[in-house]
């Protein structure tokens, strides 16, 4: 027989205001398994849950019902109030009758008669309540860090240094990401590659931390604690044990004509090539698509007609017949920070956005992106630092830059503010300034948002010190004009139009979520917003968690960031990783799902409707080691508690802890009765 | 259909006819030469039986139920008469009949409201297409009937800027079947006629629209700047199909005109198709216009002249080449054989 | 059953609906919170059973309350999209869906049964919910139909418990 | 019929399986019946009166016909959705049975008369008007000639279930509490279902019991409800539950309006494709949700 402790709380007046408490006790005295039932002012103060433990002690409770507050503001008080007296913390449960009754009421007697259902409802479930173990599941102390930008290698940096093994995927042929483009960093105008390069060489060098380079996550198994992880390296061509990054090989390339990525489109690269100067590691990739000897192989070409980088390769690094291999790895958290891409100025978008086709779809080539312009501006650029517009390579003497170009346009399709924008694009008004100091930076821009640590004053002095006009309005059309750039826009504060012969222009475009990213996230059974940035778990109080457990998120790949940001979000990810290496065996609350193998017919449809995977068909077997048949079975470490698969288990098979089938009956049968 | 449908074509259907006022009134030449030209093409154009106001600036404005209801009345008699496809010219008439077709489309409970307001049963289901979508869906067939002018074309190689104005391709949602911003419909028009397009700047700029009586200098300024792109991107002639357009650009220009310039012609793109097809001038309205478009015809039709005539003396001149080196090498080769022959001989 | 409900529950003319309310806990649970916090004043005959996701909320939760005396129900949750759990409302949805056609089917008044997605900061809206499902059960009156099946020994069920039925049957294997 | 007969022969013959599951003719009509022996194939047969949904011996309920060895199995093309479905339901595998596919016109409402009868409004099963799968395609042998459509009969099943939408809501609620009042709880619905594959049926289930278990009219609308959406969307209208329920209660009725409650909803009929998953357990973010408020 149960038995169980009713405590109604008064919570000052807030329920005794309008709940008659001492009827409540009055009623569920003698119900039926009630063992113990009193009233008190404050439950959840210290005397309060000194009622609950003592009485726990005394009338040797089986179960405690509080009729107090929400479950989401006290239960975990009285849970542990329950545990420290000695009584499974599972075996304690609320009743709500304050946000559910006298806070909603104001007739006292149906309040204290809702009450009354309330309570007993409750009593009537813990009566079903069983004592409950939290779960442990072992831990891999290994972690995996998608992306190696700025806030990966800091990510895997902090896990390497509190003593745990890491494992850096970069999709492209050396780490940095788009930190290593920039020319200088907002607000303090250091140079991006000075503070960058260090850090890409520590994570190289770093005895814990394991780097694949030009990889991708192929796909992820597991869960929590338990992740197994296979990494496709794409076929390099290059043996990296034997590449001493001489660069022999990048000289003899013949096809030196091909676009750099590195360089925002504006410099060139050969088809064997290392990135940039400072790449880490400096090991060349061969580009199958571009380089003349796959293009003959592709044509069907009997014989190879190049071969000119394994002839200078003194090392015999150089291997055309390399394939994509696949790597596993044990992995106990993991760490996504794929980062951002531009909005695209050109006329390929993806679905749901559109283009600018009113700045001409960035067909005018003096019309460029940020990312460019920190490429031009770049000591190590492609005009060593010059300000000199693609177009012809004349210094401009008039710049525009447009801040908003996608961002917060609806219309475009995205809605959200870029937030780096701003402070960016003050950025370059100064440092063209300074290296053009008889130019003129014009910069439309829609509110300036420069909320930081020493931002407002940075933009300040792009406008205050070196002269950069701002003017607060949209730009309607961009087009070449002979040899101009015209600019037509709107001056909101005067009211004017305005029209500016610009020599060159700079658009602010959106910062997305890059290619592949939803992708990503499925493989990882984490949720994407409407535009592709991974969704955190909670917008305030779990920033760098994600929907599954043991999967983290750092910087621009969860929303626009700026490099202090990313950073910190890393170091974030990094200490919720080592919280989570801390222990052994990882404790979590036993709300999970549980088959009846007896049961269960393994019809799978609870796999089905299972967001999480975490049902498997597993064998059973006759004694003799036959197999017989096959059930479901619920991985407890991937379960989260939903209960869908016991909706939907036909012969009520699969029973949720916690939420049992006897427990929600009960339920029903307290409440629902007539005369 | 007329006897001109060629045997080589599919017959094309015939489409329902929206002229609205502007086509009646201020812009009879647009009615015209639209009827012209397809008349030559082969399209069968029928005017909706009891049309009414197509409700633009006002009515939409005023009501967006009567904005939707008066546009709604026209379409519901096209289908009612067996059409599926209206050809509604005028850029704000072909405006507010596709914008009542996508609010017919997708807003919640609004047609189910029509047949009572408008007495007619509608399903929606009457496609709408201004006067340059049904010409550039005719390009190919363009292109076949002027090379079978007999005439010279007088537009063959003549520079001609596109202009679209607001509402023939914005909002996109509403018309769709061209870029908004960068549209190169009226270009491929432009093209099979033979005329080179301008790659120009003012495309889509606005022309001032009915701003050109409250506000004339406003207008003034933007029609100068159209007309001046044009120009300094070598436009012989503005191609427009919107009578508003037209209105600012033709009827204001004498009044733009700061320091002499030559004059714009500002063409419908009906007239220019007519032109390259060979109709008359004046059957083709080009006689109604403010600014005169007898000196660029005569132009055109000389340079044509001329072209021909040049490529007659040029292709006798290469005949006459040609004839003589036959006849060298004709010599030449008896010479060559004739020794051949006399070494062999004996 | 308890004399406090039967004294102030009952209005003058007798009829005071009993209403149960299917809840998630992440979107609607919440969401009754905010209104108890917020102070949004609603009818009184509405009584929750707290569920971890509309997902775990199966057609029997609903058979049985009618079977037990309600004269409506209420299931509500997460906005689609807001899933907590990411689409157990998705399939809910389905479920209920077809649970709902198919006991309008049979003749059950589909006003006895409402549907909702309430979220965590819709405190409003779940008054609302809970305004309009009492005023429409209230309309309808008791579901005497319902009651009408009982077993003829079996008049008033015990309220304390499982009924007779399930503590006597054995557990099957 | 030789067809069918040599078939099976050959597949008994050889080896390819143990048993051979089909059709015979028997002094009261049509039954099933099981061949072991390759000579008596001749006993088999396919006609009108083959109204059984033999499918229900693969049912892993029946696990004692599985030990009779791989099973050879006629089947029409309603019986073959129900293969389906326990393809799809992991409760067989495609190697566990040969399926001998029967080209079918219809079948009667009875199978108990001494020969076959053409089909007539009077006499055809009401299920078979509107049968989208008279040849059916998972199968590893079609037999037989292409069939007429079967005749519309004098009352189509959708007519009845309109015309039960029609009424008011208190006359459906009178009309079907007192359909379910005359339930016996005998189960035969659930016994004779090829797709009620749970071994422990959540009618037995205690602990709790969500169904009161004595053949009353409350646990009778309980019962039925459940039965109901337990086949939602699985249901192939084989039409066996009705035809075996010994008080007459109208399943077909409410089998057939789940069926309309997926297509319009959902745009799903039950096939024997196998691939093509159930809608319930499946979802789209556009599903409709008209009744949510």
């Amino acid at each position: 027989m149960s038995r169980v402790g009713v405590f109604v709380c008064h919570c000052g007046e807030n329920i005794a205001r309008t709940v008659d408490c001492e009827a409540v006790v009055e009623a569920l005295k003698d119900h039926p398994g009630v063992a113990f039932a009193e009233d008190y002012k404050y439950m959840c103060s210290d005397p309060g849950q000194q009622l609950v433990k003592k009485a726990i002690e005394e009338n040797d409770l089986t179960g405690v019902v509080v009729a107090a507050c929400s479950p989401h503001m006290h239960e975990k008080t009285f849970r542990r109030a329950c545990d420290q007296a000695g009584l499974n913390q599972y075996m304690c449960e609320m009743a709500n009758v304050r946000e559910h009754c006298s806070w909603i009421h104001e007739d006292r007697g149906e309040a204290t008669a809702k009450a009354i259902d309330i309570t007993r409802t409750i009593v009537e479930k813990v009566k079903h309540n069983k004592p409950l173990e939290s779960i442990r599941i072992p831990v891999t102390k290994r972690a995996l860090v998608i992306g190696g930008g700025i806030a990966g290698i800091q990510a895997a940096l902090d896990i390497a240094d509190g003593g745990h093994e890491v494992v850096l995927v970069e999709k492209e042929a050396s780490i940095g990401g788009h930190m290593s483009q920039l020319s200088e960093t907002f607000p303090t105008l250091d140079c991006s590659q000075c503070i960058l390069t260090p850090r890409m060489v520590e994570a190289y060098q770093h005895p814990n931390i394991k780097l694949h380079t030009w990889s991708e996550v192929e796909k992820v198994d597991g869960y929590i604690g338990n992740f197994n992880v296979t990494i496709r390296k794409k076929a390099r061509s290059v043996n990296e044990d034997l590449c001493n990054g001489c660069g022999d090989c990048q000289a003899a390339c013949p096809a030196k004509r091909i676009p750099s990525e590195f360089e925002a489109g504006l410099g060139k690269r050969t088809a064997i090539y290392v990135p940039f100067p400072q790449a880490v590691p400096n090991i060349p990739v061969l580009d199958r698509q571009n380089c003349t000897l796959f293009k003959g192989r592709r044509k069907g070409l009997a014989k190879d007609v190049c071969g000119k980088c394994q002839e200078v390769c003194l090392k015999g690094a150089v291997d055309y017949d390399t394939e994509d291999t696949f790597i596993e790895e044990e992995i106990g958290a993991i760490v996504v920070a794929t980062g951002f891409q531009l909005y695209n100025i050109g006329r390929e978008q993806p679905e749901g956005l559109k283009g600018y086709g009113e700045y001409g779809y960035g067909e005018v080539p003096d019309v460029i992106d940020g990312l460019q312009f920190e490429r031009l501006a770049s000591a190590s650029g492609p005009t060593d630092g010059a300000i000199l517009r693609p177009s012809d390579g004349k210094e401009p003497k008039t710049v525009v830059f447009v801040h908003c170009v996608g961002s917060r346009d609806p219309e475009k399709g995205i809605s959200y503010c870029s937030k780096i924008c701003c402070m960016y694009n003050a950025k370059h008004a100064m440092l063209y300034k300074h290296k053009v100091h008889d130019g003129r930076a014009v910069a439309f821009y829609m509110d300036i948002r420069a909320g930081g640590k020493g931002y407002d004053e940075f933009s300040r002095r792009a406008i205050e010190e070196d002269g950069a006009e701002y003017i607060r309005g949209r730009v309607s059309r961009i087009f070449r004009d002979g040899d101009v750039v015209k600019v037509w826009g709107y001056d909101t504060l005067s009211g004017e139009q305005v029209v500016i012969d610009a020599d060159m222009v700079v658009l602010a475009t959106a910062m997305r979520p890059q290619d592949g990213v939803r992708e990503l996230a499925q493989k990882l059974s984490v949720s994407t917003d409407e535009h592709g940035f991974i969704n955190e778990a909670h917008p305030k109080l779990r920033p760098v968690e994600t929907n599954t457990a043991g999967v983290f998120v750092a910087g621009a790949c969860q929303a626009p960031r700026d490099i202090p940001e990313a950073v910190a979000m890393a170091s974030a990810t990094g200490a919720k990783v080592m919280s989570l290496f801390s222990a052994d065996e990882l404790e979590r609350e036993p709300a999970v799902a549980i088959v009846n193998e007896n049961t269960c017919i393994g019809c799978m449809n609870c796999a089905k409707v299972c967001a999480y995977g975490a049902i498997e068909q597993r064998e059973i077997c006759t004694v003799d080691g036959h197999v017989c048949g096959h059930v479901a079975y619920v991985n407890p470490g991937v379960c989260q508690g939903c209960g869908t698969c016991q909706a939907v288990c036909l012969s009520k098979s699969v029973e949720l802890q916690t939420f049992t089938d006897e427990q929600i009956f009960s339920e029903i049968n307290a409440l629902c009765y007539w005369e | 259909m007329t006897e001109t449908a060629a045997p080589s074509r599919p017959a094309m259907t015939d489409v329902a006819y929206y002229p609205g006022c502007s086509l009646h009134g201020t812009s009879r030449e647009f009615d015209e030469s639209l009827r012209a030209v397809t008349a030559e093409l082969g399209i069968g154009l029928t005017e909706i039986d009891d049309w009414n106001c197509c409700g633009a600036s006002s009515g939409h404005t005023t009501d967006h139920l009567l904005g939707v209801a008066l546009p709604a009345r026209n379409l519901a008699l096209a289908e009612a008469q067996g059409y599926d496809t209206v050809v509604a010219p005028c850029a704000a008439c072909y405006n507010r009949l596709s914008a009542a077709r996508l609010a017919l489309a997708t807003e919640d409970g609004l047609a189910e409201q029509m047949p009572e307001i408008i007495g007619h049963r509608f399903a929606n289901s009457v496609d709408v297409h201004n006067a340059v979508e049904l010409l550039r869906d005719a390009s190919v067939t363009i292109e076949e009937k002027v090379a079978d002018t007999l005439a010279p074309n007088p537009l063959e190689g003549v520079k001609l800027a596109a202009y679209y104005g607001c509402l023939l391709v914005r909002p996109f949602e509403v018309c769709g079947y061209d870029d908004p911003e960068q549209p190169t419909s009226m270009d491929e028009v432009i093209n099979a006629c033979g005329a080179d397009d301008v790659d120009w700047d003012m495309k889509v700029e606005c022309c001032g629209g009915a701003f050109s009586v409250s506000r004339t200098a406003s207008v003034l300024r933007l029609g100068r700047a159209i007309i001046e792109n044009a120009r300094s991107h070598g436009a012989e002639a503005i191609i427009v199909a919107c009578p508003l357009c037209h209105s600012n650009l033709d009827l204001r220009q004498k009044a733009m005109a700061q320091r002499g310039e030559e004059p714009m012609p500002i063409l419908f793109v009906t007239q220019m198709v007519g032109l390259a097809l060979g109709l008359a001038p004046v059957d083709l309205g080009l006689s109604r216009h403010f600014v005169d478009t007898e000196p660029l015809i005569a132009r055109l039709v000389q340079r044509a002249a001329d072209r021909v005539v040049a490529e007659k003396l040029a292709k006798e001149e290469a005949a006459a080449k040609a004839a003589a080196r036959a006849e060298k090498q004709k010599v030449g080769a008896a010479a060559a054989s004739g020794g051949a022959q006399g070494g062999e001989a004996p | 059953m308890s004399d406090a409900t039967d004294s102030s529950g009952a209005a003058a003319d007798g009829f005071e609906p009993r209403v149960t309310a299917f809840v998630c806990n992440w979107c609607t649970y919440t969401g009754a919170d905010l209104a108890g916090t917020s102070r949004l004043h609603m009818a009184s005959n509405v009584r929750i059973i707290r569920l971890p996701c509309t997902g775990r909320i199966d057609p029997l939760f609903i058979i049985k309350a009618f079977e037990r005396g309600a004269d409506g129900v209420i299931v509500s949750g997460c906005h689609p999209a807001d899933c907590h759990y990411t689409t157990g409302n998705y399939h809910a949805r389905r479920r209920f869906a077809v649970f709902h056609d198919l006991m309008e089917f049979i003749g059950v008044d589909p006003r006895r049964m409402t549907f909702s997605w309430v979220s965590a900061s819709e405190g409003a809206k779940w008054r609302d919910v809970v305004n309009e499902a009492v005023t429409s059960v209230r309309e309808l009156g008791p579901f005497q139909a319902y009651r009408a099946l009982a077993p003829k020994d079996a008049g008033v069920a015990a309220p304390t418990g499982p009924s007779a039925e399930a503590v006597t049957q054995a557990e099957a294997s | 019929m030789n067809e069918l007969r040599e078939v099976a022969r050959t597949l008994l013959t050889d080896g390819t399986v143990r048993v051979i599951i089909g059709w015979e003719d028997a002094r009261r009509g049509a039954r099933p019946v099981f061949i072991t022996d390759p000579a008596d194939t001749d006993r088999l047969i396919f006609d009108t009166r083959c109204v059984h949904n033999l499918v229900t011996y693969l049912n892993p309920r029946r696990d004692n016909v599985a030990e009779l060895g791989k099973i050879g199995l006629v089947v029409k093309g309603c019986d073959a959705k129900a293969v389906a479905g326990l393809l799809r339901e992991a409760q067989l595998t495609r190697d566990d049975v040969v399926l001998i596919g029967v080209r079918c016109g219809g079948v009667l409402e009875e199978a108990e008369l001494p020969e076959a009868a053409p089909l007539s409004p009077e006499n055809v099963a009401p299920r078979c008007f509107g049968c989208d799968n008279r040849e059916p395609d998972l199968v590893d042998h079609l037999l037989g000639e292409s069939q007429p459509e079967p005749p519309r009969p004098v009352t189509t099943i959708d007519e009845r279930v309109a015309a039960l939408d029609a009424q008011p809501l208190e006359e459906r609620w009178a009309f079907w509490t007192e359909q379910f009042s005359k339930c016996v709880r005998c189960y035969a619905c659930r016994q004779v279902c090829p797709l009620c594959v749970c071994e422990r049926c959540v009618a037995e289930k205690t602990r709790p019991q969500w169904i009161e278990a004595s053949p009353h009219p409350r646990g009778n609308l309980s019962w039925n409800i459940t039965r109901a959406l337990h086949l939602a969307g699985r249901c192939v209208d084989c039409g066996e539950c009705e035809r075996f329920c010994p008080v007459g209660i109208p399943l077909s009725l409410v089998n057939r309006k789940l069926q309309q409650i997926v297509a319009e909803r959902y745009d799903y009929t039950v096939s024997d494709d196998p691939e093509n998953p159930a809608p319930i357990g499946d979802y789209r973010l556009d599903d409709q949700q008209e009744f949510i408020k």
